[in-house]
Order: C-alpha cells, then structure tokens, then sequence
C-alpha cells in the first residue's frame, strides 16, 4: 500500500497545477459528477427564479402566491405536491424557497469567507499582538452560545438601517449568520498558514525578497486555499440549517417562502394529518444536502494535497 | 532472552531446503478512481526456511501491494486479491478466515514497514506495542508480557529498555522506532517476516546497523525473510535469492549471486549498470530512458518494452507479453531476448 | 478495548450525579383524592397580584387570594356578589364615596410570615394597604392605571413615594381610602366611577395581601402568596407546575343552590349548598405546547383543555359537535363567547392612512372575515361587526345590518379608486405590524397582505416580538396593526376607552384616534351610573368609531374547551378566575376512564 | 503545570471582558430600552423613569465611574446578576433549573458521543462500501429531518401510543424517567451531524501507517479500531465535546418545552424576547467561564490521550 497510499507533497507555489489536476481527478468521479450536476441544478434553479423575480417573468416559482387550490389539498396529480393553508401550491414554493434558502446559505458563507480568511491569513502570518487580537476576537465569540450570538445579531439588525438599506428578514438573516460563522474558517486558515510559513518555498520566496502582501497572496493563500473550497462546501449545509433556525425563531424571511420557513409553518400542521409541506421542504433540504457532502467530500479527497492518493 | 529457546510451535527443524512460504499466479487488483489498477499480475515466487528472498523493483511496481496480498491486509474498499494461491507452511493463505488469518499475522508472519516512526502508534508506548502483540498470539499476563517485550527490546538492541519500553515513538530516533518495529514484528517469533523497504526512511550508518540485526535475527532462529527493496545493493549483499518485479510482473528470479554476475532481463541490467556505473567508475550515470508506465497505461506487449534497445524496435516484444519461464534451475526470466528463453516455450 | 471502557466508564459516571442528584420524587395522586389537574399554556410570572398583569398568573392568584366582590358562579347575565364583604357597597348620592362592610372571621392563610405561624383576622387597613402597595412607585406594579387619578389622594401619595429612599410609610393618610375600623372601607372617588366595582373591587390585582408577608418575603414575595382563599401555595417550580392545597383554615362557603334556567338540568346545581372547595389539591402543569397537552388530556392525565388548531377536526364534526370517538369517551365540549375583540388598527396619525378614510373602508371591505375565521380559527369565531361583543350589555344587535365588516371587494376597488384620488397619485406600500413571530402570525400576516393584494394594495408585513411591537406602537411608527383586547369587566367602556381621544399617543388608544363628537360622549358615559342611559352612550360611540373606521374589526373569540365526565361543575365564565373551589373530581369515572384508556390506545 | 494553568486562568480575563463588552453592545446600545415594555400597557412615563432607575438605564453608558457598563462589570464579576424581569434572583433561577437541564443535556452528549464515535469507527472501517454510503445518506438524512419531527415522533408513538415513557414530565417519576425519552430522541436527532464529523476524523486517522503495523500484529478489527484508532482520534473528539460542553447548562429549548422538563432551555431565548440584560449577561458570563474552563480541561485531557502533547 506503500505506494498506493503514499503521501505527496503539493508543489509549492504551483497553484494552478494542484488546481488542474483536482479538477480532472474530481471528473472522473461519477458520483460526484451527478451530485454536482444536482447542486448545479439547485443553484441555477436559484439563479433563475432571482432572475425570473427581476424581470417579472411569470412562471412557475415566481407565481408561488397564486391560489390553485383548496386549503390543504394533499397531493393530487393536480398539484404534485399538494398545497398549503391559502391554497398555494407546496410546488412551487418549494421551487421558489431555493432562491431565499440558497441565498441565505451563499451570502453568509461569502460573508464568513471575506472575514475569516483574511483575518486567518493576517493572523497566521504576522503573529505576534495581531495574531492575539484575532484570537482574543474569535475566542470571544466562540465563548457566547452560538444561538444565543445569531439570535442576538439578528433581533438586533433586523429593520435597523445600515448604509441606506433597510435590512430585511433575509438580509438580516445572512448577516447574522455571516458575522457569527466566520469563526471556524478563520480558525482553519490560520493553522494551515502558520504551518505553510515555514515551508522551504515561503523562505524562498522571503529569501528573494518578495513583499509580505505578494507572499501572502501569491504564495501563501493558493496553497491552503482549497480548505476554504472544502469548508464552504460543508458550511454550506450547515446555513441551510441555520436559515431552519432562524425561521423557526420567527426572524427568517417574513415575506417570502424559504425552506426553513415552509418547515417552520408546516410543523404545527403535522398533526393535523398535513405532511406534504414539510416533506416537500426537506426533501429538497435533503437532497440538495446530500448533494453537497458527497461532492464536498469528494472534492476534500482530490483538493487536499494530504490525501492525494499517486 | 533466548529467541530459540523460546520457540514454542511445533516446526520441524530446516534444514534449508524446506520451502516455507510459495506464493503461486498472485493477482491482485487495485479500484482506482481511473478505474481497475492491476497492481500484481501472476506473480509467483517462494521463500525457504531461513533464507532471504529480495522483492526488487522501483516504487509503483507492485512490491508492497504483493507483501499486503500475502498477509491479506488490502482494504477491501481499496483492492481484492483475484486469483493465485499463497501457500504458507503448507496452508493456502487464501483460503483461510478471517480469524484464522489473524493468527498468522504476527505469529507466523511478522511485518516491518518503511516508515518506523509513523508505523508506531503514537499514543502508546512502545513496550505496550511490543507487549500487545506478545498478549495477543501467547496469551500471556500483562507483566509476562511487558517482561518479554523488555526482552525484545533489548535483543534488537536498544540500551536500557527498562526505561525506553515506557518511552513513546516520538522521543526516540528513526532508527530506533525501526528497532522497535523489528521488535514488535519478531516478538512471536514467526517464520517469515517481511520487511517492506525497512531502511528506505534511515541514514546510511544506521540501513547498515538494521540490516545486521534483521541477520542476526535471522541467524538465531531460522526466520525467513522476504525483503522488499529498491536497493540492489541490499540485495547482493543480504538475500539469498532475488526477484525482480517490473510492472505488476515479475520478469526475474534467481540466486542473488548468480543475478548479480550475470542478468538475463535487461531491466535487471539495466538496474545493475546504474548501480555499478555510479559505484565504480563515477562516469556519467547510465540512467534507465524513460520511466515505469503508471498502471492504467501498460503498454501492450512486454510492458519493458518503450524503455528497451531491444524490444523498441522488436514487434513480438510489442506486442506479446513474454511469460516467466524457468531458463536454467532456479532462474526464471520474462524476456524474448533472453537467453535460452525461447528454447523453453 | 480497555480504553475505550475506561473512555465510556469516565463519561457515564461524570454523568450520573446529575441525574441521580436532582431525584425529588412525590406521587401524583392518591386513587380517591380529589385533585384538579389544569394546564397553563404559559409559564406564570408571579403570583402577587399587585406586581403582576398576566391572565395566567392571575389564573392561580385567584385561588389563593379573595376579593371583596365576585362574581356568581352560574348566574348569566354575570352579576357580582359579595365575597369578602358582608354586602353590596353603600354608594353616597353623588356616587364619589362607597362604604363597604368587611365580612368578620375571615383569617389569612397561616405562614411564617406571621408571630408563631399563626394568621390574623382580615381587616379594613389590609384593603387599604392593597390599594396603596400598588400606588408605591416601587411596587411598579403594572395595575396602577386602572387608579390612576381616581382616588382622592392616592396619586399624591404616589408622588411621595417617589421622593422616598428608604421605606415607604404606609401609615401615610391617603384622604381617599380610610379604615374607619377594622371592619370598614370607605372609598373616596375623585369623580364618579361607576366601573371601580368590577375593576376594582372584584379584581384580584387589587385583593388584600398580608402586610406581614411582604415585609417578611421582601422582594421574593411574588413566590409567597399569603391570601384569604380556598387554596394555599403547596409547591411552585417555576416554569413547571403550580401546586396549591386546601387551605385548613379556611372560613367555609357553600355551593350556590340558585343558578341560571337550564343550569338544573345540566347538573350545575347537583351540588348546590354543599361546602366548598371539594378539591384536596389543585395542580397546574406548565405545558407550553398542544401536543403534549392534547396527549396528556386523552391519557386523562388532565381535566380539561382547549382543541389544538389541528386536532380540531379530529375532535369537533362540521357541525360543530363532537366527534363520536371523543363521545364515546365520555368528553364532554362547552362553548362560551368570549368578551374579546380583534382588529386590523389603523394608524390615524399616519400621514397616509389617517386622512383617507376611503382608503381604511377600503381595506376593512377587502377582509374576507369569513375566510379568515374558517381558515385560522376552524369556523369558531364570530365575525366582528362592532367593537362591542355579542354576549356585553352595550351589544347593539342590529349592527350586523349596518355592514361595516362585509366582505366586498367590488365596493373596496370603488373606495380604493377615490382614495388615490385623495392621495393624489399612486398608494405607496402600506405596512402591518404583527405582535409577533410564530407560524400563526406569519400566515395571518400573509393572508391579509393577500387579502389587501386582491384589491391591488400593495402590503408589507413586519413581524415583530412583543416589546419590540408595543414601543413601535407607542412611538406611533406603525401603519396597520394586528392587536386585539378581551374585557375584564362586564362593561364595554373598556373598548370604548381605547377610542377616547385623550388616550392616544402613548395611552392605550393605539389608533391615535381622535373625534370630539365621541370624545364628548365618553366622558358623559363615563360618570354616567345608569347602566342603560350608558349602554346607549356606547351604541352610539360605537357606531361614530365604525363611520370613521379606525380599525377593520375582524373576530370575536368563542372559546370551545373539552372536559373529561368526572370533572363536575365546570360552567364557562367570561370574568371570573377563582373557580377552582366550585370544581369537583368523580373519582371512580376517572379511574375508570383511566383503565379504558389503557385498552384503546 | 500549574503555571500552565494559572497563565490560562489569566487568559480568561480578555475573553470574559470581551464578551461581556459584546453582550453589552449588542443589547443595550444597539438593542434598545426594556423599561417601556417593563412598565405594561398604558403606563404613564413616570413609571417608565422609575423603572429605568430601578434597573441602572438612567446612567451613563460607558464613560463614568458609575455607568451602566462598569456596574455591568462588577456585578458579573461578583455573580450579583440581580433579579430578571419575572423579579426572580437570577442566579437562582440558573441554580433551579441547571439540574434539569443537565439531567436532560448531559447524558444527551455522551450518549451522542459515545454513539456517534462507534458508528463512526465502525462505518469507517468499511468505507467505500455500500454500508458506507449508506451511511452517509442515512447521516443526511437524520440531519435533514427537522428536529420536531423527530419529538412529534417519540412523543406521539412511543410514549403516547406504545406508552414506553410518560408523554409529559411528571413530579411522582424520578428524573431518570422523565428525562428518558427526550434523551433519546436528542441522541436520535443529534446522530446525524455527528456520526458525518466523526467519520471524517476516523477517516482521516485509519489512513495512518500504524494502523497498517496494528492489523500486521494479528489484531481484530474491533481492536484495531477501539483501541489505536480512537485513542489517536481523541484530539478532534475532546475539541469538539469541550465546544459543546460549556453550553449544556442552558438545556435544550425544544425538547424542554415538549417534555415539561423544569430546565433552562427557555431562558436564553425567552430573554432575548424580552431584553431581559440581567439574564442574558448572567447566561453569557457564566458561558464564557464554563467554556474557558472547559477548554482548559480539554488542554489537560490532550495531555493525558496524547504524550506528544505537553502543558508548556
């Protein structure tokens, strides 16, 4: 097994390379060729449905509001999926939830990326009172329950008024979930970049005088970059879930259908015998899910250098 | 403690002809994301009591995956022995349970690997890694047993083992966790051990200082031992007998000696002229062109072919893949252009 | 394998303490003892009536602590009797001074609070001593609006206990409540209040406490209750149950041996002229979800308890009776008006909402009142035509008639097309604030954004929690909000109160509404101690209120609650809360219902 | 060691401070004024100003001996959390309701932990399999569901219909009883994340050398798993169980509600509802002291499963 499983280091400083080679190894994979196509689908599905809302089209997600049906009519070959208390079609909520859900879920990972990973990497480089700053910040955070710390962000954002916008339900949701989760990835980075410093190729490029912001970018971040891949892709899941919770809370997306709102409401009608909304609601969670792990996973296994198998 | 004295199974004395473990048509495969790697091919070699047999190749012949297939430690997610026999002290490895199987490891087989230092478990000590082993095949107390592995410690000659059996892997040197690892792979006292390119990771001074010890080992209680090894060096000076593995295949076997004055494959002398070239003459290193073939890209024919002077330009050699035929007692060889080879068809 | 035994052996035994160590276990019952087991939708706050204002603190305060008045038991239409007074008040001509005779032997319940644990009679003083209490300042009582510039000289002494550091001197005269002896309360009014009877006199907010008892518990008074009633605080986990046991001491009542026509027959009156309370042990099981409730009350675990929503039409037929699964096990369903209102409020200071009155008809026309009953409240409630509830004297019976609740989306798109008009242009989008963020509010708040869609208004729904809402509200930062009220009192000035014009801004006129026409007559209704002069009053505010539509009036609560066969004398009221004494368990039906329970399930 | 310790302990300080600053940030100046909701409906702004002096809101935020984040300070560091808005101490209602609520959470994270890690060793060591992908959809699956469904679930079938537990928590039951099924289903709905986490830290360890050497000993399968696998996957394990373990005292809201468990799931969100400061700085005080210390208590457990692992 000793060749089979033998370890390999990344190349230094050859990003693009390990990126190549992740990509054509990720492709022979079927599995999670179909999981990708599965979570492409759910993010075009989201992209159009943003579009379709944009430009008023009128098709099916966006006219999620129209009654075409009784009040809890379970699945018929009318409506696939049945409908909900005002008659509404569980379908096309469903269809349209994808945009709320799967925004929620985007713009807080950008925000906990774009917080976390240059903090990480700051921290991790510089050290020294930074590098104890950034911890002081993060293990302060991390010592406040985190529904207590999301709870908190989001009664307290919501309908406040930040740059000229008024923050809804939604903003005010990955906002909240954004600015506490940054956390972990931060974490993350900057481990890998304290162990990356004092690679032979960092000291190299040190050693021909290469400023700090070009070692940090250029060199640094290409190399414990796919951990950042790797944990969106994880995290991602998890800010569905959040987006669950929030709603469950009553400070999701007021307006709109999300999943976590469908599951939200349809909790209480279980018991009347109505399953069909929460089914609908986690069956797309599920799936859209499990999508995402089998092609996170997979894209851990050819991203992370240490497990390359030659 | 006297490893011979100590010998409890009930084996017949060698006398150095017995054949102790014959491994006959191994096939192994390995699942790659690619697709079906066929890591060994037909492979068949044997090992008497208390000889060496070299396993030779370069790294991705197939050499290690050959050793895991004898003691049937291949993942099964990862590969499945397809076919073949391995017969170890008259018993066909292949047919045993799982159970059974877990006898022979360590107990009849004992394994040392390339990298001692990450091979040890980190978080136990080294007399508990000894001593488990000891535990587990001689049913013996825990402080029989912590007794024993002190001893072990101390036959494969680490000083003051009292206080080193207490020590972890990571307060001690590579060559140490080597001793160690021999330690822990000899405790039961098995009939073969295998050592899977035990110096690889090790300085020179200390290679040197193992290998003697796997002899004395060795010498004391008529252990076999089927050394895996890229170093040609090694081999000519430790084994008895040699085989050289080639892409999945082996294309030679012979008496180490007889394989070091005259190789018949010209992959094992194009091996020896790297070797001799750089030892010798310190002319230009004659380098082998091109390199092995990566699994799922064997090329059709003899697999040595593109890297051959003779078979490049050869069409049988392109395109039938010769068998390992018996050319002269105890030498066997894979190759068109071998002397004698076609003679024996 | 040693180590992971030893891995699980450390976690198991770092855990057990914590289960074994909070070990209290007591029985629930004995097989003939007579205990009443409730469920309380919420966790209660507290049980000192004066520093707390929650139906479900008030629920369990009622047992424990008496008022001078109350109402009857079975009597409709509901009508007060004395309780801790010998008679009914002597009110002076001018209507400004009531005398009130305290009854004699009426003693505390006995606690540690008292010299040897022994209780003292009751006396006047511990009235005025109440009254007082919820004037201090310090008390911050949320009850004192009801007083507030009522009686002669309390908001003076409110005043001076604002100035006070220390302790407050309760010895301090207050002009309008003396205690003349220790059998007498005079109550001195600052104008005439006709209503000081029901929400004052027959509340327990304003229900005497043992002076002792607050000086002894200091602030941890609101877990030591020290009335005069029927029951006495056994145990009280907070946020889990409230248990009260009979209190020994207690004078003695009897069950009322007259009632309402009807009340004979359905078995109100089997008890008449027993003593009472017939319970050993009253129990209130905190159970903040219907599941749990619902189970626990088929399990016969419980006495009585309200439909779950969703369990409604497993429980009631579309005719409105029960099931016959549920009849065959003996559960009986009693239906009762609730002295409740609930609307869509407007906002008349809101510079779009408050001068276009085309607009606000509009959006009450566009409300399918129907709809919104059928969908959220199974069919239950009763449409709001007026402000008034059918079952409050002041209910004007042909306001039906006068359709201002009518569902008409023809009329509402007339009305919106001149409301534009008014506007001058496009209507901007409105917004609704909803007191809160459940699934409930969610989907009411979407089906009146859907409803004031069908008529082309755009709506945004807010959806707040609770003090978020009533500062939005104060602040007057609304436009539409959801909010409702439930009288206390049999009298609807409460409602009408909320129209006055004085009340608005922070006050409880929510809809900042302001009319002088109907300014003028609440104020005459307000002195006015002719119940039916003053019940014309109301018609006729009610009716100015529905011409300027502050609000679309949308339901009237009926409340349908479900009792197991052994839970004797349980007649719905709509005011009172200390009802638990009248209550009586059949044991063997219940543990009968108990073992039949076992073969269905 | 100890100075090990000691130098922690003062590390404390920062954090503590740090999350008491936040908490105070977050509620009082940006989340706004509880005195109008205190003082009920129709209350007169007099009220209101008392209560604002009853509870400190009448003083000056930050720069003053005397304002409102100095006296915030020094009661936390005093445990003086004072009275929360039902006039209960605070502090006793966590003493009340710590017990339940551990009771509940406690036994829910071992048997999660203990339950999950042998799930995980077990699927990890087939991984590839079917059994394997089996198990990580099962895993999503679980971590899909909504957690109410699973109460609805055990409420209604097994306690109610196949009347295995009490449907509600009931006073004459030892707390074992009564916590019984919420536990379980804890463990049930909890399963799912963390068999996935768990697995993926086996994963990553069953890909060492020593495992190889382990097996190449004659060692079961069972043995190699529980004994040289898990002792070396112990570091992710403490980590993960020291994040989780600081926050056990606050109950778990949900099953606490549906159960009648007396504990103090409640408390936290209920404050936030009604800007209860005194609680939510008491809960995030006593938080951020539990979660320090048990990030020490984690440092000494890597210690004691790992010796490569000193207190320097």
């Amino acid at each position: 097994m000793s060749e089979q499983g033998r370890i390999v280091e990344a190349r230094p400083g050859k990003g693009a390379g390990l990126w190549l080679d992740a990509v054509r190894r990720l492709c022979k994979r079927k599995l999670a060729m179909v999981c990708l196509g599965v979570v492409m689908v759910y993010f075009l599905l989201a992209g159009f449905v943003y579009l379709a809302e944009m430009f008023d089209w009128r098709v099916g997600p966006t006219r999620w509001g129209e009654e075409v049906g009784q009040s809890y009519a379970p699945p018929s070959s009318k409506n696939i999926l049945g409908t909900d208390i005002f008659g509404q079609s569980v379908l096309r909520k469903t269809l349209y939830g994808a945009r709320i859900s799967i925004s929620v879920a985007l713009f807080a990972s950008l925000i906990s990326i774009a917080i976390g990973v240059p903090l990480g990497a700051i921290g991790g480089y510089f050290r020294g009172f930074v590098d104890e700053v950034i911890v002081w910040i993060y293990s302060t955070l991390s010592s406040i329950p985190y529904v207590l710390l999301i709870l908190a962000f989001a009664v307290v954002l919501r309908d406040k008024t930040v740059l000229g916008h008024r923050l809804t339900g939604i903003a005010a949701a990955y906002l909240a979930i954004g600015l506490t989760s940054w956390v972990g990835i931060c974490r993350l980075i900057r481990g890998e970049v304290i162990k990356h410093k004092d690679r032979e190729y960092i000291l190299a490029a040190v050693s021909y005088g290469c400023s700090r912001r070009r070692i940090i970018l250029r060199h640094l971040m290409p190399n414990v970059f796919h951990i950042v891949i790797i944990d969106f892709s994880l995290r991602f899941v998890a800010f569905v879930h959040a987006e669950v919770i929030l709603s469950f809370l009553g400070l999701g997306e007021p307006n709109r259908p999300s999943w976590g709102a469908m599951i939200n409401d349809a909790r209480m009608e279980l018991s009347r015998g109505v399953w069909w909304q929460m089914a609908a609601a986690t069956a797309a969670v599920f799936l859209f899910c499990l999508a995402l792990n089998i092609f996170g996973d997979a894209l851990r296994d050819s991203l992370d250098p240490k497990l390359r198998i030659q | 403690m006297d490893l011979i004295a100590n010998n409890k199974r009930d084996v017949k004395k060698s006398d150095g002809n017995e054949t102790l473990l014959s491994v006959r048509n191994l096939s192994t495969d390995f699942f790659a994301e690619e697709g079906i790697v066929r890591a060994v091919q037909d492979v068949g070699f044997s090992i008497r009591r208390g000889r060496t047999l070299a396993l030779v190749g370069e790294s991705g012949c197939g050499k290690t995956a050959t050793a895991l297939s004898i003691v049937r430690l291949v993942p099964a997610a990862q590969g499945k022995i397809v076919g073949g026999q391995i017969v170890f002290e008259g018993r066909n490895l292949l047919d045993l349970s799982e159970r059974q199987m877990r006898e022979i490891r360590g107990n009849g087989i004992g394994m040392i690997f390339q990298e001692p230092m990450s091979s040890l478990n980190p978080v136990y000590t080294v007399g508990d890694q000894i001593a488990e082993a000891i535990r587990l095949h001689q049913e013996k107390g825990c402080k029989e047993a912590w007794a024993d592995a002190v001893e072990m410690l101390r036959a494969v000659g680490i000083a003051d083992p009292q206080r080193r059996a207490r020590e972890y892997p990571h307060q001690m040197s590579g060559g140490m966790c080597q001793r160690v690892m021999i330690a822990v792979a000899v405790s039961c006292e098995p009939a073969l051990l295998i050592a899977d390119e035990p110096t690889t990771a090790l300085d020179v001074t200390t290679q040197g200082k193992i290998l003697d010890l796997l002899d004395r080992l060795q010498k004391q209680s008529e252990m076999s031992i089927l050394l895996i090894t890229h170093d040609l060096g090694v081999v000519a000076q430790r084994a008895d007998e040699a085989a050289v593995m080639y892409a999945s295949r082996i294309v030679e076997t012979a008496d180490s000696r007889r394989l070091f004055v005259e190789p018949l494959h010209p992959y094992t002398q194009g091996l020896w002229e790297s070797l001799l070239r750089l030892g010798f003459s310190g002319r230009r290193l004659r380098v082998i062109p091109g390199s092995v073939p990566a699994p799922l890209q064997f090329p059709a024919g003899c697999k040595f072919h593109p890297r051959c002077s003779k078979g490049r330009s050869d069409n049988r050699c392109r395109s039938v893949e010769p068998e390992l035929r018996e050319v002269e007692a105890g030498r066997c060889v894979a190759c068109w252009h071998a002397r004698g080879y076609e003679d024996k068809a | 394998m040693d180590f992971a035994l030893k891995f699980l052996g450390i976690l198991f035994v770092a855990v057990l303490p914590t289960i074994a160590g909070c070990d209290r276990s007591r029985s629930i019952e004995e097989p003939n003892e007579m205990v009443l087991h409730h469920v309380l939708y919420t966790r209660i706050a507290g049980l000192d009536p004066a520093s707390t204002a929650d139906i479900y603190s008030r629920i369990v305060a009622s047992q424990i602590f008496e008022t001078l008045y109350d109402y009857h038991f079975l009597k409709r239409p509901y009508e007060l009797a004395p309780l801790l007074a010998e008679d009914m008040p002597q009110i002076s001509e001018d209507g400004l001074v009531y005398t009130v005779k305290i009854k004699k032997g009426v003693y505390f319940q006995d606690d540690a609070c008292f010299p040897g644990g022994k209780a003292r009679q009751l006396r006047a003083q511990d009235f005025v001593y109440a009254f007082k209490r919820i004037a201090n300042i310090k008390t911050l009582s949320p009850n004192w609006a009801v007083l507030n510039e009522r009686i002669v000289g309390l908001d003076e002494f409110r005043e001076y206990t604002k100035s006070c550091t220390g302790d407050v001197d309760y010895s301090r005269e207050v002009e309008g409540l003396q205690a003349p002896d220790n059998q007498t309360l005079v109550i001195k009014l600052t104008k005439p209040w006709p209503q000081v009877i029901y929400s004052a006199l027959a509340d327990t907010a304003y229900a005497p406490v043992a002076m002792e008892a607050v000086d002894y518990y200091g602030q941890d008074i609101i877990s030591h209750p020290v009335g005069t009633g029927p029951f006495k605080l056994n145990v009280w986990r907070r946020g889990s149950y409230v248990e009260l046991v009979r209190n020994p001491a207690f004078r003695g009542e009897l069950y009322p041996t007259e009632g309402q026509s009807g009340d004979a027959e359905a078995g109100y009156l089997d008890d008449a002229g027993k003593p009472i309370p017939f319970a050993d042990r009253v129990v209130w099981t905190v159970i903040e979800e219907y599941q749990p409730a619902w189970l626990l009350f088929l399990q016969g675990k419980v006495d009585a308890g309200v439909i779950p929503k969703d369990s409604f039409d497993e429980v009631i037929t579309g005719g409105g009776e029960l099931t016959p699964a549920m009849k065959q096990r003996g559960i009986h369903l009693k239906t009762s008006m609730d002295p409740s209102t609930y609307w869509l409020g407007f906002n008349m200071a809101d510079g779009v909402l408050g001068k276009n009155k085309p607009l606000r008809r509009a959006i009450s026309y566009a409300i399918d009142r129907e709809r919104f009953i059928e969908l959220f409240f199974n069919n239950r409630h009763l449409v709001a035509h007026g402000v008034i509830p059918p079952m409050m004297a002041g209910y004007n019976a042909e306001i039906k008639e006068k359709g201002y609740s009518r569902y008409d989306p023809v009329k509402a798109k007339e009305l919106l097309a001149e409301a534009e008009r008014i506007r001058g242009g496009r209507l901007p989008v409105l917004k609704i604030a909803m007191p809160g963020a459940s699934t409930w509010f969610h989907q009411y708040g979407q089906f009146l954004q859907r409803s004031l869609a069908a008529i082309g208004l755009q709506a945004e729904v807010q959806y707040m929690d609770g003090p978020a809402f009533q500062e939005e509200l104060g602040a007057g930062n609304v436009q539409m909000f959801a909010s409702g009220a439930t009288a206390s009192i049999p009298d609807a000035q409460e409602f009408l109160s909320l129209f006055y014009g004085k009340h608005a801004g922070a006050g409880p006129n929510a809809f900042n509404y302001s009319n002088p026409q109907f300014d003028q007559l609440y104020e005459r209704a307000e002195v006015s101690r002719d119940g039916s002069e003053r019940q014309k009053l109301y018609q006729e505010m009610e009716l100015i209120v529905l011409e300027d539509c502050p609000a679309a009036f949308l339901n009237h609560r009926v409340a349908y609650v479900l009792h197991h066969d052994w839970y004797k004398n349980y007649k719905p009221h709509a005011f009172a809360y200390g009802l638990s004494k009248y209550r009586r368990i059949d044991t063997a039906k219940r543990a009968a219902y108990r073992e039949l329970v076992k073969t269905i399930e | 060691m100890t100075t090990y310790i000691l130098r922690r302990f003062l590390y404390t300080i920062p954090i503590v401070l740090g999350v008491l600053l936040l908490t105070f940030v977050l509620f009082t100046v940006v989340g706004g004024d509880i005195s109008v909701e205190l003082a009920g409906k129709g209350a007169s702004g007099e009220t209101i100003d008392e209560i604002r002096e009853e509870y400190g809101l009448n003083k000056p935020l930050f720069l003053a001996w005397d304002s409102q984040f100095i006296n915030h300070f020094k009661n936390a560091l005093t445990f003086n959390f004072g009275r929360a808005r039902d006039r209960e101490l605070v502090i006793d209602k966590i003493k009340r309701g710590v017990w339940p609520s551990l009771a509940l959470t406690a036994p829910m994270l071992v048997g999660v932990v203990v339950i999950s890690v042998s799930i995980a060793l077990v699927v990890a060591s087939v991984r590839g399999s079917l059994w394997d992908t089996l198990a990580v959809v099962v895993c999503i699956a679980g971590m899909s569901i909504p957690y109410l469904g699973f109460i609805f679930f055990g409420q209604y079938f097994l306690a109610y219909k196949w009347g295995l537990f009490p449907v509600f928590f009931r006073p004459d039951l030892t707390t074992a009883q009564n916590v019984a099924l919420p536990v379980l289903i804890g463990i049930a709905a909890g399963l799912g994340g963390n068999v996935r986490f768990y697995r993926t830290v086996m994963l990553d360890e069953m890909r060492s050398d020593y495992v190889r050497t382990a097996y190449a000993k004659g060692l079961s399968t069972g043995r190699v798993l529980f004994k040289h696998v898990l002792k070396n996957a112990m570091m992710p394990i403490i980590t993960r169980v020291a994040m989780t373990a600081p926050f056990l005292f606050l109950g778990s809201l949900l099953l606490e509600r549906f159960f009648g468990i007396p504990g103090l799931g409640y408390l936290m969100v209920e404050a936030i509802g009604a800007r209860d400061y005194s609680v939510i700085s008491a809960i995030t005080f006593i938080g951020a002291i539990l979660f320090v210390v048990f990030n020490l208590v984690a440092d000494v457990c890597y210690a004691l499963v790992d010796p490569r692992v000193t207190l320097e």
